[in-house]
C-alpha cells in the first residue's frame, strides 16, 4: 500500500467518524441530517478507495441522493424543527455504549483472524463464484457491476424479486395516503363552476363564512 | 340572453379548435419560426425598412442615431435674429398663460429712461424639470419667438440648473432653421415682419440684447453653463404648487410677489371650504373681488388670471364678464 | 395528517408581472387560491381635479397620461367629448386621420399586451419583442405626425394639430405590407403550442352573465361571448363607412381573450386598408378653422362621449358651467372596471394562473388610478 | 501523464499526485470557461431570435461580458438574513457547485477521458442527485417561507425527473453492455465514425426523453421553477445576493454544460466523427474534441431555442408530465432496447435466430439482415407507444385541470 493511499484512508476515515459522531451530538435536527449526508459521502469515498467503484456510485446515488432527501422531507414536514427541547444525552446512554462495545468486540477479532492482509480482506468481499483464473477478474478485482448484475439475475434472483415487490407496495401505499388526503381537502369551486351548478339548481351547501362545504361524497 | 346590437354577419366566433389532436406539432411549428427568425437575423443585414419583419432592427445609439422628424418636440427654446441680434420675444405672456404646468415666468423689460414697459423680455425663466414638452407655447406664440427643440440629451446632476434662464434658452434662427426647415419657412416672413416693427418700438439701447452680445457674433453658448455668480438671492424656491420665482428678478419685485402669494393662500384657504355645486356657482362669480391686490382668482371654476396683468386690463375683463353673465340672464 | 392552513401572500406592488404598480393580497389554501383583494391607487395623480382647474385645451396633454399605450385614442375620446359639449363639427379628413391613428394604436396595444401576457407565462419575451418591433415602427410614424412617440397630444377641438402628408401615407403603406407577416409569425409561434394551451385553456373563465354584471367592456367582454363593440353599436367618426367584423369568444377564458385580440388586430388591418383608400384629399382641411382653441367656451350643460379603446369603452363625462374649463370632468376608464372582475375570475385557480389571468385582462395602471 | 513524470525522476506516487492535480485544474478551467461562453452564447442567440443584437460592447463582440458580470456580482453586497441558519445558508451554493463539478470528473472531452470509472454513467446521475440536497439546504437555510416552498417544489421536480433520466440511459447501457463512458463512445464508432446511437430508433427515443428530463434537471424552460412567477419571488434563491448568487448561477450553467456533454457522449457519439480514426494520434484527438464541442453547443442551441419559444409549465402540470408522459415512454424504450440487443447479439442463447439470420455481426462483417429486422421492430414499438401516449395525455389536457370526478359527472367542464 503506497503512502498516499494510507494517508488518504486515514483522512477519510476520520472525516466519516467525525460526521457520524456529529450526527448524534448536534442539537438542530436539520444539521444532524446534513451531517448524516456527510457521513454517507465519507463511506462512498472509502468504497472508491477500495476501487469498488460501482458500490461507491450506488452509495452516493441511493444514500446521499435519495435517502437523505427522504429524511430531510420527513423532518421538515412533520414537526417544528427548532432544535431546542431535543434531549441530546439519553439517560441510559451506558446501555448503548455496552451494545456498541459488544459489536466492536465481535467484528475486530473475525477480521483480524481471517484477513490480516489486504488481499485476503478483498477476497472476503468477493461475491458469487470465485473468478476463473486467467480472466480479467483474476487480479485484485473486487465485485464489479457485471458480477453483481450476473449474480442478481443468477444466484440471488429470488431475494431480488421479493425486495422489488416490497418496494412496490411501499410506493403504492404512499400514493394511496396522498390521494386520500387530496380528496378530503375542501374543494374551492371556481366562479364558472359555481354558476354552472346554480344553473343546474344544485345549491352548494355553504358554511358560515361562505366557503363551500364539502359535497356529500367527501363528508369525512 | 344574447345582448348584441350587431347584425349576425358582422360577428364571427373565434375558432378554438379544442378537439383536434396536437401531437407536438404546435410547438415544433413555433420552434421552426423562431429558428427562421434567428437565421435571418444572424446572416441578414441590420434593417430598418418599415415593410420588413426580419433582420436586426435596433440602432447602436451613441454611434448611430435615428433622424428626428421635424415636428419632434422636446424642450422649448427662444429664437433671436442672427443679423440684428434682436430676440423675437416681446413678453406678451401668451405662452405663460397657456402652459398647463405653469412653468414659464417672464418679466417684461422696461425702458431705462422712461420706465415704461417695452415689447421685450427682461428675463425668461423656464423650468425644464417640470415642462412636459406639450408644445402649446410654440403653437400659441403670435411672434414665433418660442419653438420646440430637438435636443433630448438634457440629463444633468445639479437640479437648480434646470431652471433655465434667458441666456441659456436663446438660440439663433439659423439653428432652428437647420432642425425644422419647412416649419420655419411657413412662418418666416410674417415672423420677420413682426420682428421689424417690434424693433422699431424698442427705443435705443433697450432690453438685454443690445451690447450684451456682439451683433450676429458669438451665439449664446448652447452648453448649459450654470449662470455664473447670480446665486438665487431671493427667498428659497417655495416648492409647493405655487410656480417657482425666477432667480434674477430684482429683490423688491420678489418680495411684492411673495406677499401677493401669501394673501392668495390665506384667501384660498377660507374660500374653498365647501365646493359649491353648479347651481349656485354663479353667485360666487358675481361677487368678484374688486381690489386688484387681492385679485386671487376665486377657487371656483373661473380660469386663473395671469398675475402680471396691468390693473386697467383686469377691470376691463371684469366688465366684459359681467356683461356676458347679464346677457345670459343668471 | 397534513394540516394545511390558509396562507396570505402579497403579490406586491413591485412584482415583475403586475403591469405597473398594483398589489394583490392573495389568500391561498395549499395551491388553490381562495380569495384575492386587489389594492391600487399607487399611481393616482389627481387627473380629474386637474381637469377642473385647467382650461379645455390645457387638459389635452394630460389625457395622454391616462392609458399611456394609446395616447391617440385618449386624445380622440377627450376631443369628441368637448366637441359634443361645445357643438363643434369636425371636417371629414380629420375624422379619417383620427380613425387611422386609433386603429394603429389598437394594433400596437394588442401586440404588446399579448407579449406581456406571454412573458408572464414564461415565454421569455420573444413574442413581446416582435410586438415591440411593430410598435416601434408605428411610434416613429406617430412621432413624425404629432411630435412625440407616446405623449402625442395630437387632437384639437374640431380636428388635429398637423395634417398627414404623403411621406406618412407611403410609410403607412409600407407598414401595411409588413403587418400580415407579423400576424402569421405571432399566430404560428404560440397559438397551437401545447404548453400555452395547457396554461391558457379553461383558466380564468368569466361566463357571459357575469361579464355583463361586472359591466366589463372590450376584448374581455367579447371573449366571454357578448358581441358588443362601440364602433358597431354606436358608430362614431366615419366608422360606419368601413366593413369589418367583431370577433367573439365562446368560453370566456384566457385563451378566448387571446384569440379575440389577435383577430381584432387583423380586423384593424382591414379598417386601415379601407381608410387609406377612402381618405379625402387635403382641401377638406384637417381642422375646423372657426374654433378658438385656447379660449374655447362651452355652453353650460353636460356631455358624455365614448370611444372603443383597445382596452374597452373609454368615456369622458364633462359638465360645463359656461366658463373656459370644465366644472366636472370624469373619465370612464375601461381598465378600472375590467379589473373589478379579477377577484372573482381568479377564485379556485393556482397562483401561477393569477398572473396569467391579470395579463389577459390587459390593464394599464395609469388609467386605473388616474 | 503519470509515467511521463516518473521518467523525470519524481517518486511514482508524487507524479501520480501532480498528474491528477493538473488534470483537475484543466477540467475546472475548461468547465468555468465553458460556462462563461455559454452565458454569452445564450444571450446572443436569444437576441438574434428576437431581432435584436445581444451584448456587443464589452470586449470584441461582447465576449468579455460574462467576466464583467462575474465582477459585478462579486462586488455586490452579499447579505445573509439575520434569522437565517448561517452555516446552512452559506453551504448551500457550495454543495450545488460541488455536485456539478464532481460530474465533470467523468465527462470525456472528445477522446480524452479524465477518469474512466466502469460505472461512469451512474456516477453522473448520482452527482445530479446531490443537486437536490443543495436546493433543500438553500430553501431551508434562508429562513424565508417562499424560499422553503420553492426549495421543496424544486426538489420534488428534480426527483420526479431523475427517474425518467436514469431510465433513459438504460437502453444505451444495454446496447453497449457496459456503463463506462469509454466503451459507450467506442461502441458508437463503427460505420466510419457515424454509428451513433441517435440513428437507431431506440437511441432516438432515448435521446429525446433524456434531453427533456435533463431540461428539467437543469431547470431550463419549460421547467424553470425558480424564476417561475408561481414562486412569486425567486424560489429557493430568494435570499441570496452577491457572490453566493453568482455561485448558484455558475452551478446552474455548469450543470447545463455537463448535461449537454453527457447527451453528446451517450447519444451523439461524443468525439466520434468521420476522419477521427484516419488522423489518429494528437491531431485525431483534437478533431474529436472539436466534433464533441460542436455537438454539445448544437444541443445547447436547442435548449436556447426552446427557452425562447415555449412558455412555462405550471407546477402540477410539470409533475403530471413527468409521471404520465415520460415514465411510460421510457419503460417502452427499455423493452425495445432489449429486442434490439436480442436480435443483434444473440447466437448460442437462441440457435434458430442464427439459422434464420446468420451469425451476429462481428467487427468487420456486419449482418445487415439482423440490423434491418431490429430497426423495423424497434421503430414499430417506439412509434406506436409515442402515438398512443400522446393521444391519451392530449385527451385529458382538454378536460378542466381542476375538476374532480363528480364535477365531470355533473357535466361541468
Amino acid at each position: 500500500m503506497n503512502p498516499i493511499a494510507i494517508g488518504v484512508f486515514i483522512v477519510i476515515a476520520l472525516l466519516t467518524l467525525g460526521s457520524g459522531i456529529m450526527v448524534v451530538t448536534v442539537r438542530n435536527i436539520i444539521h444532524s441530517a446534513l451531517w448524516l449526508i456527510a457521513s454517507f459521502i465519507g463511506v462512498a469515498a472509502l468504497y472508491l478507495l477500495m476501487e469498488a467503484e460501482f458500490l461507491a456510485v450506488v452509495q452516493i446515488l441511493v444514500y446521499a441522493g435519495a435517502v437523505s432527501i427522504l429524511v430531510l422531507f420527513a423532518i421538515m414536514l412533520t414537526r417544528q424543527v427548532t432544535g431546542e427541547g431535543v434531549r441530546v444525552v439519553f439517560e441510559r446512554w451506558w446501555v448503548a455504549l455496552l451494545i456498541a462495545l459488544g459489536l466492536f468486540g465481535v467484528i475486530v477479532p473475525t477480521l483480524w483472524q481471517h484477513g490480516s492482509t489486504w488481499e485476503e480482506a478483498s477476497k472476503l468481499a468477493q461475491v458469487g463464484p470465485a473468478p476463473v483464473e486467467g480472466t480479467a477478474a483474476a487480479g485484485l478485482q473486487v465485485a464489479t457491476a457485471t458480477e453483481i448484475g450476473r449474480s442478481f439475475m443468477g444466484e440471488y434472483l429470488l431475494p431480488f424479486e421479493v425486495i422489488s415487490i416490497l418496494l412496490l407496495m411501499a410506493l403504492i401505499g404512499a400514493i394511496v395516503i396522498a390521494y386520500e388526503e387530496r380528496t378530503r381537502r375542501r374543494r374551492v369551486l371556481t366562479l364558472a363552476e359555481e354558476l354552472a351548478l346554480k344553473k343546474r339548481g344544485i345549491v352548494e351547501p355553504r358554511d358560515a363564512e361562505g366557503a363551500v362545504v364539502a359535497l356529500d361524497s367527501e363528508q369525512a | 340572453m344574447t345582448l348584441s346590437h350587431l347584425a349576425t354577419e358582422d360577428v364571427f366566433v373565434v375558432e378554438r379548435n379544442d378537439a383536434d389532436f396536437r401531437a407536438g406539432q404546435g410547438m415544433t411549428k413555433g420552434l421552426g419560426i423562431v429558428f427562421r427568425k434567428f437565421r435571418k437575423a444572424l446572416f441578414g443585414k441590420p434593417n430598418s425598412d418599415r415593410a420588413d419583419t426580419e433582420g436586426q432592427f435596433n440602432v447602436q445609439y451613441p454611434e448611430e442615431r435615428l433622424v428626428l422628424p421635424e415636428a419632434y418636440r422636446n424642450m422649448p427654446i427662444l429664437l433671436y435674429d442672427d443679423a440684428t441680434g434682436h430676440e423675437l420675444c416681446t413678453s406678451c405672456f401668451q405662452c405663460e398663460r397657456i402652459c398647463p404646468p405653469q412653468v414659464i415666468h417672464i418679466t417684461q423689460a422696461k425702458d431705462p429712461a422712461t420706465g415704461k414697459p417695452v415689447p421685450a423680455a427682461a428675463n425668461f425663466v423656464l423650468e425644464y424639470d417640470t415642462c412636459m414638452s406639450c408644445g402649446y407655447c410654440a403653437e400659441v406664440c403670435p411672434f414665433d419667438a418660442i419653438k420646440m427643440d430637438h435636443d433630448f440629451e438634457l440629463s444633468t446632476g445639479n437640479h437648480p440648473e434646470l431652471d433655465v434662464n434667458y441666456d441659456r434658452l436663446l438660440r439663433p434662427i439659423s439653428y432652428y432653421e437647420a432642425i425644422a426647415p419647412t416649419m420655419w419657412s411657413d412662418v418666416k416672413e410674417q415672423a420677420m415682419k413682426k420682428l421689424q416693427n417690434n424693433i422699431k418700438r424698442r427705443p435705443g439701447a433697450i432690453g438685454r440684447d443690445h451690447g450684451q452680445k456682439v451683433k450676429g457674433g458669438a451665439a449664446v453658448a448652447v452648453a448649459a453653463t450654470p449662470v455664473a455668480g447670480a446665486a438665487p438671492a431671493a427667498a428659497a424656491k417655495p416648492r409647493g404648487p405655487v410656480a417657482a420665482i425666477g432667480k434674477n428678478m430684482p429683490e423688491e419685485k420678489v418680495a411684492k410677489l411673495i406677499s401677493i402669494r401669501a394673501a392668495n393662500a390665506a384667501k384660498r384657504g377660507g374660500g374653498d371650504a365647501g365646493a359649491a355645486p353648479v347651481a349656485e356657482a354663479a353667485p360666487i362669480v358675481e361677487t368678484v373681488v374688486d381690489t386688484p391686490a387681492a385679485s386671487a382668482a376665486p377657487s371656483g371654476p373661473v380660469a386663473a388670471i395671469g398675475q402680471n396683468m396691468s390693473e386697467d386690463k383686469r377691470a376691463k375683463l371684469e366688465a366684459i364678464r359681467a356683461a356676458k353673465r347679464a346677457q345670459r340672464g343668471e | 395528517m397534513l394540516k394545511t392552513e390558509e396562507l396570505q401572500i402579497n403579490i406586491g406592488p413591485q412584482h415583475p408581472s403586475t403591469h405597473g404598480v398594483f398589489r394583490m393580497l392573495v389568500t391561498v389554501d395549499g395551491e388553490t387560491l381562495v380569495d384575492l383583494k386587489p389594492v391600487f391607487g399607487y399611481l393616482h395623480r389627481n387627473h380629474e381635479q386637474l381637469g377642473e382647474v385647467n382650461t379645455y385645451l390645457q387638459n389635452m396633454p394630460f389625457t395622454d397620461r391616462l392609458d399611456y399605450f394609446n395616447s391617440m385614442v385618449n386624445n380622440h375620446a377627450y376631443a369628441r367629448a368637448v366637441e359634443t359639449l361645445a357643438g363643434v363639427e369636425v371636417p371629414e379628413r380629420a375624422q379619417y386621420i383620427r380613425v387611422i391613428m386609433d386603429e394603429l394604436s389598437r394594433i400596437l396595444n394588442h401586440a404588446t399586451a399579448m407579449g406581456f401576457m406571454l412573458g408572464d407565462m414564461g415565454a421569455w419575451q420573444t413574442a413581446l419583442l416582435w410586438g415591440m418591433r411593430e410598435r416601434e415602427k408605428i411610434l416613429d410614424m406617430f412621432e413624425y405626425v404629432s411630435g412625440a412617440r407616446m405623449m402625442c397630444n395630437y387632437c384639437r377641438f374640431g380636428g388635429v394639430v398637423r395634417d398627414i402628408d404623403d411621406w406618412f401615407i407611403t410609410e403607412l403603406k409600407k407598414l401595411m405590407q409588413g403587418l400580415p407577416h407579423y400576424f402569421d409569425d405571432f399566430e404560428g409561434l404560440l397559438l397551437n403550442s401545447e404548453i400555452l394551451l395547457a396554461r391558457a385553456r379553461n383558466i380564468g373563465v368569466l361566463p357571459k352573465e357575469l361579464a355583463l354584471a361586472y359591466s366589463v367592456t372590450g376584448p374581455v367582454l367579447r371573449g366571454s361571448g357578448v358581441a358588443y363593440d362601440i364602433r358597431k353599436a354606436e358608430p362614431y367618426a366615419v366608422y360606419d363607412r368601413f366593413k369589418f367584423k367583431v370577433p367573439v369568444g365562446t368560453v370566456g377564458d384566457v385563451y378566448d381573450r387571446f384569440l379575440v385580440r389577435i383577430a381584432e388586430m387583423r380586423e384593424s388591418y382591414k379598417i386601415l386598408e379601407q381608410a387609406i383608400e377612402q381618405l379625402p384629399d387635403a382641401t377638406g382641411g384637417f381642422i375646423n378653422p372657426k374654433v378658438k382653441q385656447q379660449s374655447l367656451k362651452a355652453p353650460a350643460g353636460e356631455a358624455y362621449a365614448r370611444v372603443e379603446s383597445p382596452k374597452g369603452e373609454l368615456g369622458f363625462y364633462l359638465v360645463s358651467d359656461g366658463s373656459g374649463s370644465a366644472y366636472r370632468y370624469k373619465v370612464r376608464a375601461p381598465s378600472f372596471i375590467n379589473l373589478s372582475s379579477l377577484a372573482d375570475m381568479c377564485k379556485g385557480y393556482s397562483i401561477a394562473d393569477v398572473v396569467v389571468i391579470l395579463g389577459s385582462i390587459d390593464i394599464v395602471m395609469g388609467e386605473v388610478d388616474r | 501523464m503519470a509515467d511521463a513524470l516518473t521518467q523525470l525522476g519524481f517518486a511514482s506516487w508524487l507524479s501520480v499526485l501532480i498528474a491528477s492535480i493538473i488534470k483537475v485544474t484543466l477540467i475546472l478551467v475548461g468547465g468555468s470557461v465553458g460556462m462563461m461562453f455559454l452565458t454569452w452564447y445564450e444571450r446572443r442567440a436569444i437576441s438574434y431570435m428576437q431581432d435584436r443584437r445581444g451584448p456587443n460592447r464589452v470586449g470584441p463582440q461582447g465576449l468579455l461580458q460574462p467576466i464583467s458580470e462575474a465582477i459585478k456580482t462579486m462586488t455586490k453586497e452579499d447579505a445573509t438574513p439575520r434569522e437565517a441558519d448561517r452555516i446552512v445558508h452559506f453551504l448551500a451554493p457550495v454543495v450545488m457547485l460541488g455536485a456539478t463539478v464532481l460530474s465533470f470528473a467523468v465527462i470525456p472531452w472528445g477522446r480524452m477521458f479524465p477518469v474512466d470509472l466502469n460505472a461512469a454513467v451512474l456516477f453522473v446521475i448520482a452527482t445530479g442527485g446531490l443537486h437536490s440536497i443543495g436546493m433543500m439546504m438553500a430553501g431551508w437555510g434562508s429562513n424565508n417561507k417562499f424560499a422553503l416552498l420553492g426549495g421543496m417544489r424544486g426538489v420534488a421536480q428534480l426527483i420526479s425527473y431523475e427517474i425518467p433520466q436514469v431510465m433513459a440511459i438504460i437502453p444505451v447501457v444495454l446496447m453497449t453492455g457496459s456503463m463506462s463512458l469509454q466503451k459507450i463512445v467506442e461502441a458508437q464508432n463503427d460505420f466510419g465514425g457515424l454509428g451513433w446511437f441517435v440513428f437507431s430508433p431506440v437511441g432516438l427515443l432515448g435521446f429525446a426523453l433524456f434531453f427533456t428530463a435533463s431540461l428539467a434537471e437543469g431547470e431550463r424552460t419549460p421547467f424553470d421553477i425558480p424564476e417561475a412567477d408561481s414562486e412569486i419571488i425567486a424560489g429557493y434563491m430568494t435570499e441570496y445576493s452577491g457572490m453566493k448568487f453568482a455561485v448558484f448561477y455558475l452551478s446552474n450553467y455548469m450543470s447545463n454544460l455537463a448535461v449537454c456533454f453527457i447527451t453528446a457522449t451517450l447519444y451523439l457519439g461524443g468525439g466520434n466523427g468521420p476522419g477521427v480514426d484516419a488522423l489518429g494520434g494528437f491531431a485525431g484527438g483534437l478533431l474529436s474534441l472539436i466534433y464533441f464541442l460542436l455537438k454539445s453547443f448544437a444541443l445547447f442551441f436547442i435548449m436556447v431555442l426552446i427557452r425562447a419559444t415555449v412558455p412555462r409549465l405550471r407546477v402540477d402540470q410539470l409533475m403530471g408530465f413527468a409521471w404520465k408522459f415520460l415514465l411510460p415512454l421510457v419503460l417502452v424504450n427499455i423493452l425495445s432496447a432489449s429486442f434490439w440487443v436480442a436480435l443483434l447479439r444473440w447466437d448460442q442463447q437462441w440457435p434458430q435466430l442464427t439459422e434464420w439470420f446468420g451469425a451476429p455481426s462481428t467487427a468487420d462483417a456486419t449482418n445487415w439482415g439482423r440490423l434491418a429486422i431490429a430497426v423495423v421492430l424497434t421503430l414499430l414499438i417506439n412509434a406506436g407507444a409515442v402515438a398512443l401516449i400522446m393521444r391519451l395525455t392530449n385527451r385529458n389536457v382538454q378536460k378542466h385541470l381542476y375538476t374532480t370526478d363528480e364535477e365531470l359527472a355533473l357535466g361541468l367542464s
